[in-house]
């Protein structure tokens, strides 16, 4: 029912609020000097020598996309776990098959070193 | 209540999605789809699909927007190369306002005035649904396994190049 | 108090609108790319809608949950696009150092 | 106000207030412990034992002087620890610590969010926290920062599934998403005297729960996206004052919130066998809390002796932990428990 999930909303707007009024009453009470080394990008101390933001490995998103397939499969296991005692085995192999089709994506990219993010030169070749 | 809880989140969802669209940083818009999805959710809710909305938030906003993130931080996206008002964009809004309002008419003329009554408990149930998905519809949710395991080897194949050049 | 469903409707209607301007006025394929999420999910809450209303009527729940299948399935198929299509673009990228759809003209003469 | 507004406000305050304690308790348990492993004295001047060194360090964070970096982007800068505040602080929702009670003529039951939904809520809340920790390191344009939570993010991510198949695994013999039906579940005794917690016939998925459990709150030995010898603080680096509390609130609630998930799916959460929940209604929620936090505090200290105890993973190694090894043995974990609830043996 929709007003059992009314709480939530309200746990939300709680939060929110008591997380604001923490940070309004920290920039109230501190002390601000500011300057421009203070205000500086920390780099251990060194100069910046070029921009903060780079490019990132290619890895990172072949594991966001294993991440998001993955995801799919679970909120289909969700239904599944409700009626899995009442469907009996033929649920149960019904989705044997569908984890089994994901689960063959997945070698597929382990396979091809999706999942590998060791340095370079202790990695077998991703090209293959 | 459902009124306020409703009128609040359609506001939010609006803004928010506005805020997608026009906003130059991509991040940005990435944030406030986050907002607009949780609002969908919440309507979602409403009209008593709790569990979609569950899986929207999982689903949509915790895993696809985090791919969109890591896709803009991976390619290191900037702004939008087009800056102001022009008349490509003035013809895009009026397109864009058309479209709407074609819509609106639509569902407005045809749908107004039908007041939903109050919801059940057994109208939200969820075993159900678990049900009419593994039962009725079992052929299309198997191949949207096949589906997904076909995505999972197409974004590989696409995507695996880069050692050759980046990184 | 309960909310009429063409006020769903018109939520989802406007989001649609504001979904397609992105489409159109944005040259960033990215924000082109979250235009059309929006738009999906402007549909997505029109189908819910329209299946609450349809079952409300019949008095029979079987309407409202092929409406939440259909949703379901299209969140799923939504991964797999953008899966597929963020793919693509780390590709395009690659070869032209951009994702602005203006520069993407060599299919063009 | 209606009667259930006012319940309702009453549980959440509660829960908040006790959430809201354990950052400052955690920090004292966990620099006295670590002293005490590593055979110092730790934090002792400060009142008895050291009791009052958290409230100074609470005092301290709230007169820091706030940086926000030249460079950073002020929006997202000031946004990304609200992101990681809130859903510390909201997931406790479902998680029930009681039995229904009758309080004042009225129907109460002892958890906020009675949805039908369950703990696909508190999973799709806890879901949401990682935008706060790209949000951490993308805007405060930093290099350090931007590696920390690029980690962060693939680790959270990484380590999700592998706990979300596990929470599927306990559903399933349930079948309910509800989290009061699954302390039900585990109500009795095997062979009479053995409570009939699901830590026992899942051990597999109770480890895999625990190694992502760590994981998921950026725990040694998984606090890659702040590894100190190489990242300075990963993701938070340009954080200081209070807004650098309340990653770090937001950490030590996500740890307690788990926990509290932890009790509740494997060890039986509020329930305690041979314990009668009888008496007045404020006793019975005493009672449940009570054992409910008892429980999720040996969690707690399991969290911080482990800490102190293992070293550190290469990320290479923590992903491959978590994909190639907590996967495959949450799905196997999965289907096994699948297989015997239809074979009628849970």
């Amino acid at each position: 029912m929709p007003q059992d999930h009314y709480p939530v909303l309200l746990a939300l707007g709680l939060a929110l609020a008591l997380g604001v009024v923490m940070l309004m009453l920290s920039a109230l009470m501190s002390r601000r000097m500011g300057g421009r080394v203070s205000l500086d990008t920390y780099e251990s101390g060194e100069p910046l020598l070029d921009r903060s933001h780079k490019r990132i490995s290619v890895l990172f998103f072949l594991i966001a996309i294993d991440f998001v397939v993955f995801d799919v499969e679970a909120a289909f296991l969700y239904p599944w776990a409700l009626v899995i005692r009442e469907g009996g085995w033929p649920l149960f192999w019904a989705m044997m098959v569908f984890v089994g089709l994901i689960l063959v994506g997945f070698a597929y990219i382990w396979k091809k070193g999706g999942l590998d993010l060791r340095p370079e030169r202790q990695k077998r070749s991703l090209r293959g | 209540m459902e009124m306020a809880v409703f009128l609040l989140f359609a506001a939010l969802a609006l803004v928010s999605s506005l805020v997608v669209v026009l906003h130059r940083n991509p991040i940005y818009a990435v944030m406030s789809l986050v907002v607009t999805f949780v609002s969908i959710a919440v309507m979602f809710v409403l009209l008593g699909a709790p569990f979609l909305a569950a899986v929207q938030v999982l689903v949509y906003t915790g895993a696809i927007l985090v791919l969109f993130l890591f896709v803009i931080m991976l390619l290191n996206v900037s702004g939008d190369s087009s800056r102001g008002f022009d008349l490509h964009k003035a013809l895009a809004a009026v397109v864009a306002a058309g479209f709407a309002l074609l819509l609106l008419t639509l569902f407005w003329g045809r749908y107004h005035g039908l007041d939903l009554s109050p919801l059940q408990e057994s109208d939200v149930a969820l075993k159900p649904l678990a049900r009419a998905l593994l039962d009725t519809y079992l052929l299309p949710f198997e191949i949207v396994g096949l589906l997904l395991l076909a995505a999972v080897t197409a974004a590989t194949v696409l995507a695996r190049r880069s050692q050759d050049t980046s990184s | 108090m309960t909310v009429p469903v063409s006020w769903y409707l018109a939520l989802a209607a406007a989001l649609f609108g504001i979904g397609i301007l992105g489409v159109l006025s944005r040259r960033n394929a990215i924000t082109m790319f979250l235009s059309i999420e929006l738009m999906l999910n402007s549909v997505n809450l029109t189908i819910v809608a329209f299946a609450r209303s349809f079952g409300d009527r019949a008095g029979d729940m079987t309407a409202v949950l092929d409406g939440n299948v259909l949703v379901l399935m299209v969140i799923a198929v939504a991964a797999a696009e953008a899966a597929v299509g963020l793919a693509l673009f780390i590709a395009v990228y690659r070869g032209r150092r951009s994702i602005d759809v203006n520069r993407l003209n060599l299919m063009r003469w | 106000m209606s009667f259930e507004l006012l319940a309702t406000l009453a549980k959440t305050g509660l829960w908040m207030a006790l959430l809201l304690q354990v950052t400052p308790i955690m920090v004292w348990v966990e620099r006295r412990g670590s002293a005490m492993i590593q055979d110092r004295l730790g934090p002792n001047r400060v009142g008895p034992l050291g009791l009052f060194q958290a409230l100074a360090d609470a005092v301290k964070f709230m007169c820091k002087e706030d940086i926000t970096p030249a460079e950073a982007d002020k929006f997202l800068h000031r946004l990304a620890p609200l992101l990681a505040l809130v859903p510390a602080l909201t997931t406790f929702v479902v998680i029930p610590f009681g039995p229904d009670v009758t309080a004042f003529g009225r129907q109460v039951p002892l958890v906020v969010a009675g949805a039908e939904t369950g703990v696909l809520l508190l999973l799709a809340l806890a879901s949401l926290g990682v935008y706060s920790l790209v949000m951490a390191g993308y805007s405060s344009n930093n290099k350090y920062s931007l590696l920390g939570a690029i980690r962060a993010s693939a680790q959270m991510i990484s380590y999700e599934l592998a706990l979300t198949l596990a929470v599927v695994a306990v559903l399933l013999p349930v079948g309910s998403f509800e989290l009061s039906e699954v302390v039900r579940y585990q109500q009795g005794q095997f062979l009479g005297w053995i409570p009939k917690w699901n830590a026992l016939p899942q051990f597999v998925g109770f480890l895999v729960f625990v190694v992502a459990a760590f994981a998921e709150t950026n725990r040694l030995p998984f606090d890659l996206p702040e590894a100190e010898s190489e990242l300075v603080a990963g993701y938070h680096t340009e954080y200081s004052s209070m807004k650098f509390a309340l990653f770090f609130m937001g950490e030590y609630m996500g740890m307690a919130t788990l926990s509290c998930l932890a009790a509740t799916l494997y060890l039986g959460g509020w329930h305690l066998p041979f314990l009668s929940y009888s008496g007045p209604w404020w006793w019975v929620a005493a009672q449940g809390m009570g054992v409910l936090v008892g429980k999720a505090t040996l969690f707690l200290l399991f969290f911080v002796w482990v800490r102190w105890t293992f070293p550190r993973f290469r990320f290479d190694q923590l992903m491959r932990l978590g994909w190639k090894v907590l996967l495959p043995l949450a799905v196997l974990n999965l289907i096994a428990v699948a297989a015997l609830t239809v074979g009628g043996v849970l």
